[in-house]
């Protein structure tokens, strides 16, 4: 029983496929001893800990065509391991879905952003201290929570969908994604598959070490958004303890159509509130058809929270959930 | 006065080095044959080691051997909470238990994961007031605190004693630590607002940017050790004693510090550094121990928290008449403080109170190292006395600079326990500039305007720090080639106060700064002792040594100009780098040709007899390798008396969202009050840090631990939340009251802490401004708090619990 | 490697399915495959500086090892080690990136800069190291060689920021000592000497 | 590979039982199928040693009460169900398993701790006790059983001892969960919590093992006429007298 703490990469191979029919290859052979490395800003950390030990990295940064925004027949289309920065600064992204752009732009910190992807800051991994540090918890395959305990610490874990685990969905861009409606295109060796957002994220009853539906050998490797929600009216903003370099106590994405005052269609996603991006959809359907105003927004602000078990010490998540409802509906 | 250097900007020597990359931290140093230790620690917050079992590790190839605490403490570690260099009673999650040097990092790392050591667990505890009551677990081996001079020791309450505390009342119990002076009782009895509450403050760590890494070698009997300190000289002799080296066979090499915030002023703070240097003479290779950010934040300490209770009362004309305070300062699982204590001592002296009484107890929680972190004690309390200050100036009808203005500290007041008068005070000067600049009248009128979900804030702050000793030594030399080498024995932490006080003797002697060296950075080379770099002291210090060795100086160049060209010195005057006759200026010598005759005389000119005997054996120690080398100049500052304050003021506006609990800040200035300024820059980097440390302590800035585990959280700079650029103003204006102080020869007194204190209370003022003042009684105050206080939630936090960010 | 750990690891790996043992041949002979083809030669040449430099670079390793450790670019500095503080901030295709947080091979093919690459051939400073000296920014030093190389990305990318756009550009870069305003003032002086 | 316990570092990292290796689930599963297709096979064997079948007609007495039968078949289904949501995350299935699982372990403990004490207050409680003599019953093809064989008892008391055990260990377990009745209190013990985890693993073993093994028997052609009595809860009184000694029980006709 002894300590120790780690700070330098283990010995561990490095593939850098520049194609996708062998990276997919790689993906499928190395199965659970492959990790699959991005931007790796939620790689490091893990290997240098020593907590995470996956025999071997698969750089898929390499792979162009697994790059960049393209325009699509009904759409756009963002290779998953395209930069937070580049998205940021899309003209296209900028213009039609200004809601992925403000959401890209405010991850973690600007050189984060320059070499983390968008693919990657879909699929990191819970941001539970516990878990990072390496704890035998629920997510980690043990058979404990040390966040929900009568002391732990739980300020910035789950009001809702928590099962055993209680940790939360860290990502900014996720909540954004899946208010624009988006599909996953997930690929691997047997073909691909196309799944819409709200379903490629999974919370801890479901599956309790894996944030998304991502089986072995699978690759997240495009985003696809749909022209549906292109130039709606978007809002998003995330409350976090610090402007650079956190993670949002809770983060809204709305993109709401609004005709002559009236809203007509709208979809509203929190962050930060579960283990999954937690569509609204019964405050979307509270105010379709209703007049965009302060009045609206105070009135369904409640429903927003509708179901929310705290723990002992994120009470505040519901106030502030309800208020960036508020804010997201006034616009 | 018109000085030629004090008060004027100038490029220190090491800001080039700095900006290139080419100035050397211990971790950039290698040497041949270097190998890399790292450290197994503990993984309990409080145990006994019963075995180390290290065979398969030492067997493992590139592994080079271990140092455990029985190599460092052969006749075992004394039972003192501080730190030691390695231990065998840990009382904290990460103390370190051994080192082990292999051929690389990694290879270290894999061998250590092989070591195993058998623990005896002992009870552990994480707030220090569950430790307090009756039956509770303690923090150490035998006891809960400890006693000065009499060892640990156990303090216990009822715990209806505790639960009245946690609920805010007056604690009855004995305090450990009291002082106080006036009639307290008439003077709450005089008082016509009183107020009375408890309240917490954060603990947290000080994440200096440089870890506390340490590279040593050995060559011919002598120890090199480079590693990172605030202080130069105090360190080294320090670390040699630690390292168990007569102090002339050691050599401590530390030309920059990526930070110290107190935490690195002195050896018992970072004994770590011995790691390598006895490793290295136990494997006879040159040891490089990288410290991790991890490591940095359990060992690198943590600020002292508070879990105090505190009683203001105000007379009807606003003066502070009475303050009682009692204050249970958290200790951590090693080192300590006397926070509590300085917390009183600065609300005395800032406000001049008319009867003060001081309760204090420290109890260890096996959380992490603590120690003295900038401003300890003046500025965990800062953020909690201003918004009081605003409540009785609201109750009394008073305008909030007013009340501030009449309590404020001027020339011929004391303060503290012992009524220590203060060299000199312009604090009404200080709020009346710092006024003018923000334009307080004019905007007082925008506190509490809404705007939608926003509302306006306005706060003043006040810090106050005791910024200066006296009672160390200086050492100059004036080579043959005429150049002035001032020797400092000041660290360079970053405040460039070691080349700004040595411009003390350039003005002395009136020499261009271009012809002055200031000799620094490693102990061989010869410096001075002084104190330690901490307590904003070694700008009034170190200037007072500097000052009187150039004086010593100067006055051998005329004896000798005089014996040379006759006369007496007093007829001679001294400018260009020459001294001559005062009637006749032609008549005289240039400042080389002094030092070369100097030379030829020797004896005292040159170091070689008449050393002042009450010179530290430190400084003479130097001045004997430096005899006979130049004309030397030698000082021994004798004590000065009173207490030489560094105040700052700040004003600030803040835009305060109720909806999301966060708020920007629309504007700050800071006004500094230190005497003459010596080095405006040097003051405005001062007074812009202590302004980010001071919004992170009422902020957010946090030491987490597991309440229930004892494993520390907030092991990194994101989880301990250090305040980013984005977090701080576009722009902090500063500016400075600029009077002299007498006790100084250059009038120059310190401001490094009281500049945090300022912002925080400030800050912590101004949200509560914008609340309506509602008051926290925290520091921090963080966005959940404010959404918690907005949408009526009751804290959830156990009551009087620190900086736990429970909600 | 420590047994117990091993075991610990193995475990992670069959309930977790997250980790498999701790070393590849480890874990290729525990499932008796053979090692995938086409992993990453050590030997590579990488543009430092504008040089190219040949170095043997470990799969796994950094490139804050490499150039500190490797190639003795020690005004690199390492903060943290894991992206949460911006001391190690270096230019990669003229982009600000944190040497702590990429691997080397993933950059072997661009243009790596560190802060001893600034200096002109005769040895005149960078204007922004030049700035950085006239308004004394510095404080403690550790963070300087970050937060000169974000600068120099900043101004290539816009020689002419807002004082708020050059607040965004250095926002990656943990200042302890709290010089930020120092820094911004030298970031704006550095667009005016140009 | 082949543990039976799994071991994990609890928060300091020292090493506790994590729980049981489900690898055991394949090798308890191999096993039920080997041995119950070698007693499949031996039967089929001594099947030509012809012994008439009795007839199913005739005069019907009462083996199982109603309320006994509602009983049997409701911890047979909330056992089914147990073990399936139990084993779902086991082989990587992604379903909301947990809330099923503790519903259904309600359930079970419910019917359970009825048919106790049912059992032990309005049942012949007598005629389930296994005594000394019945362990000559499988030897001696003269002597006849009471109302149950020595095989039914058997697995009557092997199935009880299991159960409750899974019960005992799952009611724990369900203690550190959030339920509508109660939050978790999260605070046992790591190396207890690890135990329990183990116990329930292990009893869960050994209860889909006798689940098939009773499966099984109670789908055999010549042990039919006992299923059949758990459906309609008859028998017919030449299956009775074929297969027990009506002295040592006289069941009543059944209506």
């Amino acid at each position: 029983m002894v300590a120790t703490s780690h700070d330098v990469m283990p010995d561990i191979e490095l593939y850098q496929p520049t194609d996708e029919a062998n990276a997919l290859a790689l993906a499928n052979t190395l199965g659970s001893a492959g990790w699959l490395l991005a931007g790796g800003q939620d790689t490091y950390g893990w290997l240098k800990d020593r907590n995470k030990t996956p025999s071997a990295m698969i750089e898929l940064t390499q792979i162009d065509a697994w790059k960049g925004v393209k325009e699509i027949a009904d759409g756009i289309e963002i290779g998953a391991v395209t930069t937070l920065t580049e998205i940021a600064n899309n003209p296209l992204v900028q213009s039609r879905y200004g809601l992925l752009a403000k959401a890209a732009s405010v991850v973690a910190s600007p050189q984060i952003r320059n070499v983390g992807t968008l693919g990657g800051n879909l699929v990191q991994d819970a941001r539970c201290w516990y878990y990072r540090r390496g704890l035998d918890c629920y997510r980690a395959g043990g058979n404990i929570c040390y966040a929900d305990s009568p002391e732990g610490l739980n300020r910035e874990h789950a009001l809702f969908g928590a099962s055993r685990c209680v940790a939360v969905s860290p990502s900014d861009t996720a909540p954004a994604l899946v208010a624009l409606d988006a599909t996953m295109v997930v690929s691997s060796e047997g073909g691909q598959r196309l799944i819409p957002a709200q379903d490629f994220f999974v919370g801890p009853a479901r599956d309790i070490v894996n944030m998304t539906v991502l089986n072995e050998g699978e690759i997240l490797t495009a985003v696809r958004i749909p022209s549906t929600w292109a130039n709606a009216e978007f809002y998003f903003e995330k409350v976090a303890d610090r402007n650079v370099w956190d993670f949002a106590l809770v983060n809204v994405a709305a993109a709401i159509k609004v005709s002559g005052g009236s809203i007509t269609d709208a979809r509203i996603v929190c962050g930060a509130v579960e283990c999954i991006p937690r569509r609204l959809e019964a405050v979307e359907n509270a105010i379709r058809g209703q007049q965009r105003s302060e009045q609206l927004a105070d009135q369904v602000a409640a429903i927003a929270t509708d179901g929310a078990r705290p723990l002992n010490y994120n009470h505040f998540k519901i106030p502030l959930m309800e208020n960036l409802v508020k804010r997201a509906i006034r616009g | 006065m018109a000085y030629m250097h004090i008060g004027k900007d100038f490029v220190p020597p090491d800001v080039a080095g700095k900006v290139t990359g080419r100035i050397k931290y211990a971790e950039d140093y290698t040497r041949e044959g270097m190998v890399y230790a790292r450290l197994l620690t503990s993984p309990l917050p409080h145990a006994r080691v019963v075995s180390i079992d290290a065979a398969e590790a030492l067997a493992m190839e590139g592994v080079f051997g271990i140092l455990t605490a029985d190599d460092v403490y052969p006749d075992g570690e004394d039972n003192s909470p501080g730190l030691k260099v390695l231990t065998n009673q840990p009382t904290l999650v990460g103390e370190p238990i051994l080192a082990l040097a292999a051929v690389d990092e990694k290879t270290a790392e894999t061998a250590i994961a092989t070591i195993s050591v058998t623990f005896e667990r002992l009870p552990f505890v994480m707030d220090p007031l569950d430790s307090l009551a009756e039956g509770g677990p303690d923090g150490y081996d035998g006891g809960n605190t400890f006693v000065f001079r009499e060892g640990v020791a156990s303090e216990k309450w009822s715990r209806d004693e505790v639960a009245s505390f946690r609920a805010g009342n007056e604690p009855t119990a004995e305090p450990q630590q009291s002082w106080e002076y006036g009639d307290l009782a008439a003077a709450f009895a005089a008082s016509a607002y009183t107020y009375e509450g408890g309240f917490t403050t954060a603990g947290y760590p000080h994440q200096s940017m440089e870890p506390r890494s340490a590279f040593a070698y050995w060559e011919n009997g002598k120890c090199y050790l480079h590693g990172t300190s605030q202080s130069m000289t105090p360190v080294a002799a320090g670390m040699a004693d630690i390292v168990g080296v007569p102090v002339e066979d050691f050599v401590f090499i530390n030309e920059a510090t990526g930070g110290g915030f107190g935490q690195r002023a002195r050896p018992n703070s970072i004994p770590s550094m011995a790691i390598p240097a006895k490793l290295s003479q136990k494997i006879n290779r040159p040891v490089m121990m990288r410290v991790t950010r991890e490591e940095e934040f359990t060992i690198g300490g943590a600020r002292q928290g508070f879990q105090g209770w505190i009683k203001c009362g105000f007379k009807q004309d606003g003066t502070m008449a009475a303050l009682d305070m009692y204050i249970i300062s958290d200790n951590g699982g090693k080192g300590g403080g006397g926070d509590a204590s300085s917390a009183a001592d600065c609300i005395s002296i800032l406000y001049q109170t008319e009867a003060v009484r001081f309760r204090g107890t420290s109890i260890a929680s096996n959380t992490g190292h603590r120690g003295a972190q900038r401003g300890p004690g003046q500025n965990q309390i800062a953020p909690i006395i201003s918004p009081i200050l605003d409540k009785a100036a609201e109750e009394l009808g008073i305008d909030r600079l007013e009340i501030r203005k009449l309590n404020a500290a001027q020339n011929g007041d004391v303060g503290g326990p012992r009524r220590t008068p203060l060299t000199s005070a312009y604090m009404p000067e200080a709020l009346e500039m710092g006024a003018q600049q923000f334009g307080w009248e004019e905007r007082k009128g925008r506190a509490r305007q809404k705007n939608g979900s926003k509302v306006r804030g306005l706060g003043i702050g006040q810090g106050y720090h005791n910024a200066g000793r006296s009672g160390m030594d200086g050492i100059v030399r004036l080579m043959p080639d005429g150049r002035l080498a001032v020797h400092s024995g000041v660290g360079n932490l970053g405040t460039y106060s070691f080349a700004s006080t040595s411009r003390a003797a350039a003005e002395v002697l009136q020499m261009p700064w271009e012809r002055v060296d200031v000799i620094a950075g490693r102990s061989d080379r010869h410096l001075p002792m002084t104190s330690p770099q901490d307590g904003s002291n070694s700008i009034f210090t170190n200037t007072r040594t500097n000052y009187g060795a150039a004086q010593d100086l100067l006055a051998k160049m005329k004896e000798i100009v005089a014996a040379d060209l006759g006369g007496e010195p007093a007829d001679y005057e001294h400018g260009n780098e020459r001294v001559y006759r005062s009637s006749d200026n032609s008549v005289g010598m240039t400042f080389a040709e002094i030092a070369q005759r100097g030379l030829e005389l020797g004896g005292k000119y040159t170091g070689e007899s008449e050393v002042p005997e009450d010179m530290d054996d430190f400084s003479k120690l130097s001045v004997s390798r430096l005899a006979g080398t130049a004309l030397m100049g030698l000082f021994k500052d004798p004590a000065h008396n009173n207490n030489p304050p560094g105040f700052t003021v700040t004003f600030t506006e803040i835009e305060l969202d109720t909806e999301t609990g966060k708020y920007e800040i629309l504007d700050m200035i800071s006004i500094a009050e230190c005497g003459t300024v010596v080095h405006p820059q040097g003051l405005a980097n001062q007074l812009r840090g202590g302004a980010v440390w001071g919004i992170g302590l009422s902020g957010y800035e946090r030491h987490l631990y597991d309440p229930q585990n004892g494993i520390p959280a907030s092991t990194g700079y994101w989880q301990s939340k250090v305040p980013t650029l984005l977090d701080t103003p576009a722009n902090i204006g500063t500016g400075w009251v600029d009077l002299p102080d007498p006790e100084n020869p250059v009038g120059a007194r310190g401001v490094g802490e009281p500049s945090m204190g300022a912002v925080s209370a400030a800050l912590t003022a101004a949200i509560s401004d914008a609340l309506d003042g509602h008051i926290f009684n925290a520091a921090p105050v963080t966005a959940d708090m404010i959404i918690n206080h907005v949408a009526g939630i009751s804290s959830e936090a156990i009551p009087l619990a620190q900086n736990n960010f429970r909600g | 490697m420590n047994p117990k750990l091993t075991r610990r690891r193995f475990i992670k790996g069959v309930i977790a399915s997250g980790a498999a043992a701790t070393s590849a041949t480890i874990w290729y002979s525990a499932n008796g495959q053979s090692r995938p083809a086409g992993s990453v030669d050590r030997m590579i040449r990488i543009n430092i500086n504008g040089q190219m430099r040949s170095v043997d670079v470990a799969p796994q390793e950094t490139l804050a090892s490499t150039l500190r450790y490797k190639l003795g670019l020690t005004g690199t500095k390492l903060g943290c080690n894991r992206g949460e503080c911006g001391a190690c901030t270096v230019l990669v295709n003229d982009t600000p990136s944190y040497a702590c947080s990429i691997l080397t091979h993933s950059v072997k093919n661009m243009r790596v800069e560190t802060v001893e690459g600034l200096e002109s051939a005769n040895g005149d400073l960078h204007p922004v190291q030049q700035a950085f000296i006239e308004e004394l920014s510095p404080q403690c030093g550790y963070c300087t060689p970050g937060q000169v190389m974000s600068a120099v990305g900043l101004l290539r990318a816009n020689p002419n920021p807002t004082r708020e756009e050059a607040r965004q550009g250095l926002a990656g870069n943990i200042c302890r000592c709290g010089s930020y305003d120092s820094y911004l003032n030298g970031v704006m002086r550095a667009a005016e000497i140009g | 590979m082949g543990e039976i316990v799994r071991y994990k570092r609890d928060v300091w990292g020292e090493e506790v039982i994590l729980g049981v290796s489900w690898d055991l689930l394949w090798v308890v599963a191999v096993a039920v199928l080997v041995l119950l297709a070698a007693h499949a096979i031996i039967m089929a064997a001594l099947a030509n040693k012809k012994m008439e079948k009795p007839s199913a007609e005739g005069r019907r007495v009462l083996r199982h009460e109603t309320i006994d039968r509602l009983f049997h078949w409701v911890m047979a289904a909330s056992i089914l169900v147990l073990i399936a949501t139990g084993i779902a995350p086991i082989i990587g299935l992604r379903i909301a398993w947990l809330n099923i699982h503790w519903i259904a372990g309600l359930l079970l403990t419910f019917v359970v701790v009825f048919h106790i004490i049912r059992s032990l207050f309005w049942q012949d409680f007598k005629s389930m006790i296994l005594g000394p003599k019945d362990f000559g019953e499988p030897f001696d093809s003269a002597k006849k059983p009471g109302k149950y064989t020595f095989e039914q008892k058997g697995m009557h008391w092997a199935v009880t001892v299991v159960v409750l055990a899974v019960i005992f260990t799952g009611v724990l377990l369900f203690m550190q969960i959030d339920t509508p009745f109660w939050d978790r209190t999260n605070s046992m013990p790591e190396d207890q919590l690890g135990l329990m985890f183990l116990l329930h693993g292990l009893s869960t073993l050994a209860l889909i093992a006798l689940a098939a093994t009773h499966i099984y028997f109670a789908l055999r052609p010549e042990k039919l006429f006992y299923t059949r009595s758990m459906v309609s809860g008859w028998i017919s009184e030449d299956e009775m007298t074929a297969n027990h000694d009506t002295s040592l029980w006289s069941p009543k006709e059944a209506d």
